[in-house]
């Protein structure tokens, strides 16, 4: 069902849940807009193409604390649990298509990682379309658009005056249902539709520069290539890609005690630093950067839809492209593999 | 080359002859002189010995105004410049004291000017060669005895433009001129300036020495550079004879009275009928004048 | 897991009064690795530590601590005492809880809550500790002696008495420095040659002593107990092994020079001795003013020489000599009074230095002894000596006493009535006179002979007639004085050689703002220079007269004779080592060592793809690190550590005591 | 600390508290912690003589032992902030006095430069003391302590560096 | 005179064509289009075909020296272009001993100010096709529009007060030298500023900032003083700063970073350029030079010397506040 809501009232509505759980929205601090826990609405960006930092950080966050330890003669283990609620508010379609990866990764299959699923539970997540994409966007090259609404729980869509919004999950009823009580008003539906669609076929022009079709199969007869040589020299080896990436989920376990007090936690780790792979006896099996560049590319490209079936580890979010201190991004690779396949 | 010029009190009142000589050398060696606007006693030798900080800040207050005219000072007068050298080391350090001075004197004073004897000036910084060329009337055959005084070059830390235990800066000047000098003793010896009122005993015993030593030298006549010295040394000769019971007559003249008369101008322009101890007579005997 | 065994101390009721021994205890034993704790009422008393040891069997223990007092107390006692039971001495710590703790802290829970975080910093300190092993060096029994004055031939024959080869290498082409020169010694006025030349006689004839006249240091290798010495040989022009000294071939010269030990008073020739006590009693040529050397003519020598000793083609040779020692023994300059333009120095032939003054006095002196104006010949009548010439006056650059002056000022006194019976007048600033029989001597000097003491300056010393007129005050009536002097004398200043500081640099040791050397402690390593084997003797140290400086070259010696008496040297572990695994051989570490202890090796490596490198590290010498730590700090990567001190110690110390 | 703020950090998201902790009161029983960095042949020997004289001073100071104050490096000072130290002494031999002669005078660049720097990033300058204290200044070790443990009373708990575990 | 980089981008090519022909180096580090005109990208080329790829244009900013040291065990020469500031940073890396300047070929690049693409980006010029130097200012023609943009408005901060307009280190030059006088002082005034607020505001700020970092070290990888073969922050034992983002670790990290390069610093402003989160890392820097200017006498940090400013000291003049 869709409905409306007044910008006023959706602020009331932020306030409102900022009172009871961490409230995450786009906030620019110093220059930068990011996802940060805000106070309250009147904190929040509502004019930007897209936050530096993703939602990843509030779901699978760079470091957490996983478990406390007692080791004072005896042995008494405390698990961590995130139970805090939270609502992640100004989502884009590409962070809202990133999480259906993360939740492949880590909610599907045998296992699922419990810190990861407790929060995905804890969290609301209410999508804002792109009204303007970045020159650095390409979600659509993916076949996700500006529109996409993928995991969020309610989607809004900036429509003149007022915000068009879709309950899309039991979660994002409640919501409408409970604090949103009065604050959302029902849409035409027609009209509605017309600016999802409108949404959903917004020009992104730098999409349309970046063809991704069946580069998976490509790159499966392409780990030798020259290519990975040539362009990996640029690469300084820091984790800019991997830690704005909302898909990049590689992490690092450690305990750390002191005194008889201890704690394990897990922080982001990067494919791109040196001593990712290296190992206790000093060996590193990806002991260059061709290794490395190659690692993080074939991963999102060829690994994980070979692994998961069809989708890449990638939404065209762009923050590679534009944060990448030396131009060595996926849509650029993604052209160049091409572009060599096709002159091969 | 340009100047800031103090004359002080004495070029004004008592040693008028140095002045106008001075004036003299300077035109004929091109050395412009722009006399400091309404400039005040430097201080010497009374202030150093009542308030420290007055001793500074009246040199700081012409000091200043040169600062203005963007101009180095050059002082005749070896008091004048000592106060004036003194004052610009203690304060080049310093930044509160110069602060403190410039609230005295009610203006700012960076200390960004040198004070220059007029002696370093036409000695070091003009130069024997350059006096030389200008020589028309060399001084042959006078014998002097080049005396400096006790402020002109010291302390050595405040003046250091000369040896300050035998400083040769007027020698090579009278050498150019084509005097000769003599080697002695009392070069850098005090004539008692300070005292010259208030205890001539003293006076009467520093300048005998200083006299003394220069006709042991065999010097037919004393050259200096400050008219405190040469008020002195020509002024007490009298007295000087008087008690102890000598003859020395020897005329005393400043520096710039020599080169003038080098340099060819009319000897009755140059102040000698001012001296106690009349030089004419000398001059006359050596042909010189 | 470790096995720490901690042992807490009553120390009597030092500490147990003030500490609440149980509660500590039972807190150590909470703390992790510690799996056995005991208390003594001494620990360091004989039961105490046979206590320890037990502990170490019987609890098969691999660490201790011992909380007690200072370690700059016992800690070598403990370290003996675990090594005693076949522990690694260095894996034990120290807590302070003495002097450190109750001993300051009246509160008793106070003290024993913070006596418990001492423990605690031990316990983390100790699990990080390794096995040390103390190295061992070789080292070259023989030492090198720089300088042949009587500093350095008293650190020879003391050397070479102890049965240990030394070679002293003299500048100058006789061994004797400044006190062959002098005339009379203070306090005793015995004869300076007559108590010199014996020794210099004794060194040449001494089997272990090597002389090397006419020779300098010109570079210097390698480190304690293993110096390596590269000595310029300079041409004599005179075959040693010929020469008899006979003296023709300078009485045949026919080059009249001033001569440099009569400092210009006498003359001397192109070929010569510089003084007829001379050891090696041999001549050399002075290339510089030889006749042969500036016009290819003359020969006058070489003809006359019966022993055919003249070599003219003879060229410096470089000589390289290890050695396991070195004292430098370099002396001292007078210095030139010439920048007092008052006193006349320079100007006036009749005012001389102290220095001149002895060869003015000395029997083989250039008058033969008698007292004589060097301006025309005269007997003085009237001697003004003028102290603190240069010395303890900054304007001058000499902010020191020189120490010696107003004993030889007394002694020039005392020849002066004694010799000729001048009245002397001596102007001083203060007398200072703290040696044996120095007051004494020094009393002599004014009531036996007279001499007028003047308390003030001169100002002034000119001529008048043939009198020199020294004007001055005298500080104690508040009156100018003018004395009429025949002669004056300077007590001028002793400075640094003038090469003082580029030996310091061949050396590598360390001089002061007055280029004199540096002692590794002012107080407690007097003779000892910074860089280790390396040792000080003598005016090079700063001013010094005779005794003190006999005493000095005695100390140096036993020092080098300590050394050379060793078979091994054994070496501090706790010193400075590098992880060469993470060394980027940046060498930044290099320039703060103050030992030079520290340089770039290079190393060979093999890298991924197997392909083998060559990258420079930095390397310590363990011999020559005194592990001050310094150069750690300077590491970014933390490659440079020191041993018992490293950085992951000093980290867990803090982590333990911020518990 | 809002209810945002203490969930952010709950939540171990990369967000610090954007108002000041500083204003919360020093808790009941507080009592600063500091830790002294002394060279081993004039701080620790002065600390020692101290002890011999029995001059009292607060407990509140914990010493570890260096070579030289050369040897400490400022990273350890930032590294006892961060566990929680409310103030640091570092401390070695007068200059012209360095054990190993030229120690501290490197230490003396280094601490001018890090004092300021620490500072800068927003820790009360008092925290962290730099003093030459000699083997024979036992009063002048008490004295330090005593003025560095009442300026840090007076501050309260140092919060600025300091991590949670 | 034009110091527009542009005008030197053939004689660049042909150089860097001779130079690996004739085998005088193996590899030619320079600039190549990167994602869109205002952001041209690092680029290494080892064969003579990839050099028409390389690019020189006035947004070339990114200092390449630092890859130098990816090169220091291989055989043979490596090119690279280098302006002024890139030239201090290569001088860094041979005064820390870690690149040979026997093993570098430089073609020098005097600089008259790099523009600031960031700011430029904003106008909407579109795809850039020239650039000329018009003094005060540069004409920018884009296919959009163009703009004539006050130097003192559109340059890198660090261009404005540089005095190192000329390299320091060059095999060759393109094109003459530029006039080496800095545009305006440098001045520590934002950085004094900072030093009055009080303790809590500081405190404050730089929470702020630091809570914001990202630990990507990217800041690291691009500083030409972070040379180390093994950086502290990757090292385990003993691990000196935790690797989690938790505001102290943060501070330690960055306390430390700026104090492994304080007086080592070559002030390119590199780190503070590339950080994705914008953090203002030169204050640091800038706070740490100035406190040396004051502290030690010594004008000119920035500038590599043959001893570190922390590893040496002056025994009576250093300032003595111990006592």
């Amino acid at each position: 069902m869709l409905m409306t809501i007044a910008p006023d009232n959706l602020k009331n509505l932020l306030d409102k849940l900022a009172r009871d759980r961490l409230l995450v929205a786009p906030s620019m601090e110093d220059g930068v807009t990011r996802l940060k826990p805000v106070h309250s609405a009147a904190e929040i960006a509502f004019d930007y193409s897209n936050t530096a930092t993703s939602i990843k950080d509030f779901l699978f966050p760079q470091s957490e604390d996983l478990l406390r330890f007692v080791t004072d003669g005896t042995l008494s283990i405390e698990e961590i649990k995130p139970e805090r609620a939270q609502v992640a508010f100004g989502l884009r379609p590409c962070d809202l298509a990133s999480v259906a990866l993360m939740d492949k990764v880590l909610l599907g299959g045998e296992f699922s990682d419990a810190h990861y699923q407790t929060r995905r539970n804890n969290t609301l997540l209410i999508g804002l379309a792109c009204e303007n994409p970045a020159d650095t966007c390409f979600c659509t090259t993916y076949g996700y658009n500006p529109g996409w609404a993928g995991a969020a729980d309610v989607m809004l869509y900036k429509d003149g005056d007022k915000y068009l919004a879709e309950a899309l999950t039991d979660k994002g009823r409640e919501l409408v249902g409970g604090p949103g009580e009065g604050l959302f008003k029902p849409a035409d539906e027609a009209a509605g539709e017309a600016v999802k669609k409108a949404y959903a076929e917004k020009d992104v022009p730098f999409g349309k520069e970046v063809d991704v079709q069946g580069i998976d199969k490509i790159l499966d007869g392409f780990f030798y290539d020259q290519y990975w040589d040539d362009i990996s020299k640029k690469c300084i080896g820091c984790g800019t890609c991997t830690y704005v990436c909302p898909t990049c989920h590689c992490f690092l376990l450690t305990d750390e005690a002191r005194g008889g007090q201890g704690l394990r936690f897990r922080c982001w780790d990067s494919c791109m630093f040196a001593n990712y792979t290296k190992m206790a006896s000093g060996a590193n099996p990806r002991p260059t950067k061709k290794e490395r560049v190659r690692q993080r590319f074939m991963h999102k490209l060829n690994y994980y839809p070979n692994r998961y079936g069809g989708s890449y580890l990638c939404t065209g979010c762009g923050r590679c492209v534009a944060m990448c201190p030396v131009g060595l991004h996926i849509a650029g690779v993604i052209k160049d593999v091409k572009g060599v396949k096709a002159h091969a | 080359m340009k100047y800031a010029y103090y004359p002080g009190c004495s070029l004004h009142s008592t040693a008028t002859e140095y002045e106008e000589t001075t004036r003299t050398v300077c035109a004929t060696l091109g050395v412009e002189l722009a006399e400091i606007p309404d400039w005040n006693c430097c201080g010497a030798t009374s202030a150093h010995a009542t308030n420290h900080l007055l001793s500074l800040a009246l040199p700081a207050r012409d000091l200043a105004k040169a600062e203005q005219m963007g101009l180095d000072v050059v002082a005749p007068c070896a008091a004048c410049y000592n106060r004036m050298a003194q004052t610009i080391h203690e304060t080049k350090d310093n930044e509160v004291l110069r602060h403190k001075v410039s609230q005295v004197i009610g203006a700012e004073y960076q200390g960004t000017v040198k004070a220059k004897s007029l002696l370093e000036v036409l000695a070091a910084d003009i130069g024997p060669k350059v006096v030389e060329a200008k020589v028309q009337k060399p001084l042959k055959g006078l014998k002097v005895a080049a005396y400096y005084g006790c402020l002109l070059v010291r302390p050595p830390a405040v003046t250091g433009w000369d040896d300050a235990e035998n400083p040769q800066s007027m020698e090579r000047l009278m050498t150019a001129l084509g005097a000769e000098t003599v080697d002695w003793s009392h070069k850098t010896e005090c004539c008692g300036a300070s005292l010259t009122i208030s205890r001539t005993d003293i006076v009467a015993k520093l300048t005998h020495d200083i006299l003394d030593a220069a006709k042991a030298a065999g010097a037919d006549a004393i050259v200096c550079a400050c008219p405190m010295c040469q008020a002195n040394l020509d002024g007490r000769q009298g007295l000087v004879e008087k008690t102890y019971k000598t003859q020395y007559h020897l005329p005393v003249f400043y520096f710039t009275q020599l080169m003038s008369l080098a340099f060819g101008k009319e000897p009755y322009k140059l102040g000698f009928a001012r001296h106690s101890i009349d030089p004419r007579e000398l001059l006359h005997s050596k042909e010189i004048a | 897991m470790r096995r720490v065994g901690v042992f807490v101390c009553w120390c009597g009721s030092n500490i147990a009064g003030m500490v609440d021994i149980e509660q500590v205890k039972a807190a150590a034993a909470k703390m992790p690795n510690v799996v056995y704790v005991e208390d003594n009422k001494y620990t360091c008393s004989e039961p105490g530590q046979a206590a320890i040891q037990k502990a170490i069997k019987e609890q098969n223990l691999d660490r201790v601590v011992v909380a007690a007092c200072s370690p700059r107390m016992h800690e070598n006692t403990f370290r003996r005492t675990v090594s005693g039971a076949g522990l690694n001495a260095y894996l034990l710590e120290i807590a302070n809880i003495r002097e450190h703790c109750s001993w300051v802290h009246p509160d008793k829970a106070a003290g024993t809550k913070k006596a418990v975080d001492l423990v605690r910093r031990a316990v983390y300190k100790v699990a990080k500790n390794v096995p040390l092993q103390r190295a061992s060096i070789d080292v070259t029994k023989k030492a090198l002696v720089i300088g042949g004055g009587i500093a350095g031939i008293q650190a020879a024959l003391d050397i070479a008495d102890a049965g240990q080869p030394v070679v002293i290498v003299e500048k100058t082409p006789s061994i004797g420095g400044h006190m062959a020169q002098l005339d009379k010694t203070f306090p005793t006025l015995d004869c300076s040659a007559c108590i010199l030349t014996p020794k210099m006689v004794d060194a040449a004839q001494n089997q272990n002593i090597t002389l090397m006249t006419w020779s300098e240091v010109e570079k210097v290798e390698g480190y304690i107990g293993n110096f390596t010495v590269t000595i310029r040989k300079k041409a004599r022009h005179i075959d040693t092994t010929k020469c008899t000294g006979c003296g023709i071939c300078w009485s045949k010269c026919p080059a009249k020079l001033p001569s440099e030990f009569d400092l210009g008073l006498g003359q001397r020739k192109a070929i010569y001795v510089p003084f007829p006590q001379a050891i090696p009693n041999k001549p050399v040529i002075d290339e510089k003013n030889c006749i042969y050397f500036k016009t290819g003519k003359c020969k006058a020598c070489q003809i006359f020489c019966p022993a055919g000793a003249i070599a003219f083609d003879q060229k410096d040779e470089l000589i390289e000599e290890k050695f396991g020692a070195i004292i430098v023994a370099t002396g001292y300059e007078q210095w030139d009074p010439s920048p007092y333009g008052e006193y006349g120095y320079g100007r006036y032939k009749d005012v001389i230095t102290g220095l001149e003054f002895e060869r003015l006095v000395n029997a083989s002196g250039p008058t033969e002894g008698k007292i004589k104006r060097p301006s025309d010949g005269k007997i003085p009548k009237d001697v003004v000596i003028i102290q603190c010439v240069g010395s303890r006056d900054e304007a001058k650059g000499i902010p020191y006493c020189s120490k010696t002056c107003c004993m030889y000022s007394a002694k020039h006194a005392i020849l002066l009535d004694e010799k000729i019976h001048a009245h002397p007048y001596v102007f001083y600033m203060d007398v200072r006179t703290p040696g044996k029989g120095y007051e004494e001597f020094y009393k002599r000097a004014t009531e036996e002979h007279h001499a007028t003491y003047i308390r003030g300056r001169v100002s002034k010393v000119y001529q008048k007639g043939d009198k020199l007129v020294c004007l001055g005050e005298d500080t104690l009536l508040g009156k100018k004085v003018a004395v009429e002097a025949d002669m004056v004398i300077l007590a001028s200043a002793m400075v640094h050689q003038p090469a003082a500081s580029k030996l310091a640099q061949t050396l590598g040791i360390s001089y002061d703002q007055n280029h004199f050397y540096t002692e590794a402690h002012a107080k407690l390593r007097p003779v000892e220079t910074n860089t280790a084997g390396i040792f000080l003797a003598g005016a090079c140290q700063g001013p010094k007269d005779i005794p003190e400086t006999v005493a000095q070259a005695s100390a140096a010696a036993s020092k080098a004779i300590g050394l050379l008496s060793k078979a091994k040297l054994e070496t501090e572990p706790l010193v400075a080592q590098v992880n060469e695994g993470i060394c980027s051989g940046c060498l930044w570490c290099k320039p703060i060592c103050p030992y030079k202890a520290i340089d770039g090796k290079v190393i060979k490596e093999r890298i991924a793809g197997g392909k083998t490198i060559e990258r420079t590290v930095a390397s310590v010498n363990a011999s020559l690190c005194q592990g001050c730590g310094a150069c750690t700090v300077a590491c970014r990567t933390g490659a440079m550590n020191v041993l018992g001190f490293t950085n992951e110690h000093i980290l867990a110390e803090v982590d333990a005591l911020c518990l | 600390m809002s209810v945002n703020e203490k969930a952010a950090q709950a939540a171990g998201a990369a967000t610090g508290p954007s108002t000041v902790a500083a204003a919360t009161p020093a808790p009941e029983g507080w009592e600063p912690k500091i830790i002294g960095f002394a060279c081993n042949w004039c701080t620790y020997a002065g600390a020692d003589l101290a002890g011999t004289s029995r001059i009292q001073y607060p407990p509140n100071i914990r010493v570890i032992r260096v070579p030289c104050s050369g040897r400490i490096n400022p990273q350890f000072v930032v590294r006892a902030f961060q566990r929680g130290a409310d103030g640091v002494l570092v401390a070695g031999c007068h200059p012209g006095d360095c054990h190993y002669s030229t120690g501290n005078y490197f230490a003396r660049r280094r601490y001018l430069l890090a004092t300021r720097f620490i500072e800068y990033l927003g820790v009360e300058p008092e925290r962290l003391e730099v003093r030459w204290i000699s083997g024979s200044e036992g009063q002048k070790f008490a004295d330090t302590v005593r003025e560095l443990t009442e300026k840090i009373r007076a501050l309260g708990p140092q919060r600025r560096l300091r991590e949670t575990l | 005179m034009s110091a527009i980089f542009t005008d030197h981008q053939a004689a660049l090519r042909d150089e860097v064509r001779k130079l690996l022909t004739d085998g005088t180096i193996k590899g030619f580090i320079g600039y190549a289009r990167g994602r869109d005109s205002y952001h041209p990208a690092p680029a290494i080329v080892t064969r003579p075909d990839q050099v028409d790829g390389l690019i020189l244009d006035q947004f070339c900013i990114f200092g390449l020296t630092k890859y130098l040291l990816d090169y220091i065990f291989e055989d043979g020469k490596m090119g690279i272009v280098a302006k002024g500031c890139d030239s201090l940073a290569l001088q860094r890396l041979i005064t820390d001993h870690r690149v040979s300047r026997d093993k570098v070929h430089v073609i020098g690049l005097p600089c008259a100010g790099v523009i600031n693409a960031e700011k430029v980006a904003q106008l909407g010029l579109g795809n850039v096709q020239k650039v000329t130097d018009k003094g005060a200012s540069f004409l920018v023609e884009g296919d959009k529009g163009s703009r004539e943009l006050a130097k003192t408005e559109y340059l890198w901060d660090k261009c404005l007060w540089c005095e190192h307009h000329n390299p320091a280190v060059a095999d060759s030059k393109l094109g003459p030298e530029v006039e080496n006088v800095a545009m305006k002082p440098r001045d520590y005034s934002d950085i004094e500023a900072m030093e009055n607020l009080p303790p809590a505001e500081k405190a404050a700020y730089w929470t702020r900032q630091f809570s914001r970092c990202i630990r990507c070290y990217a800041c690291r990888n691009v500083c030409p003083a972070c040379n180390c073969r093994e950086c502290v922050f990757d090292i385990a034992d003993p691990r000196w700063v935790g690797n989690t983002v938790k505001l102290s670790e943060q501070q330690m990290f960055h306390f430390t970073r700026a104090w492994h390069v304080a007086g080592r610093c070559v002030d390119c402003g590199e780190c503070e350029r590339v950080c994705p989160m914008e953090l203002p890392l030169m204050k640091l820097q800038h706070k740490l030079q100035k406190d040396i200017v004051k502290l030690f006498g010594n004008p000119k940090p920035f500038e590599p010397s043959e001893v570190e400013v922390l590893g040496q000291f002056r025994a009576t003049e250093d300032p003595e506040e111990f006592m």
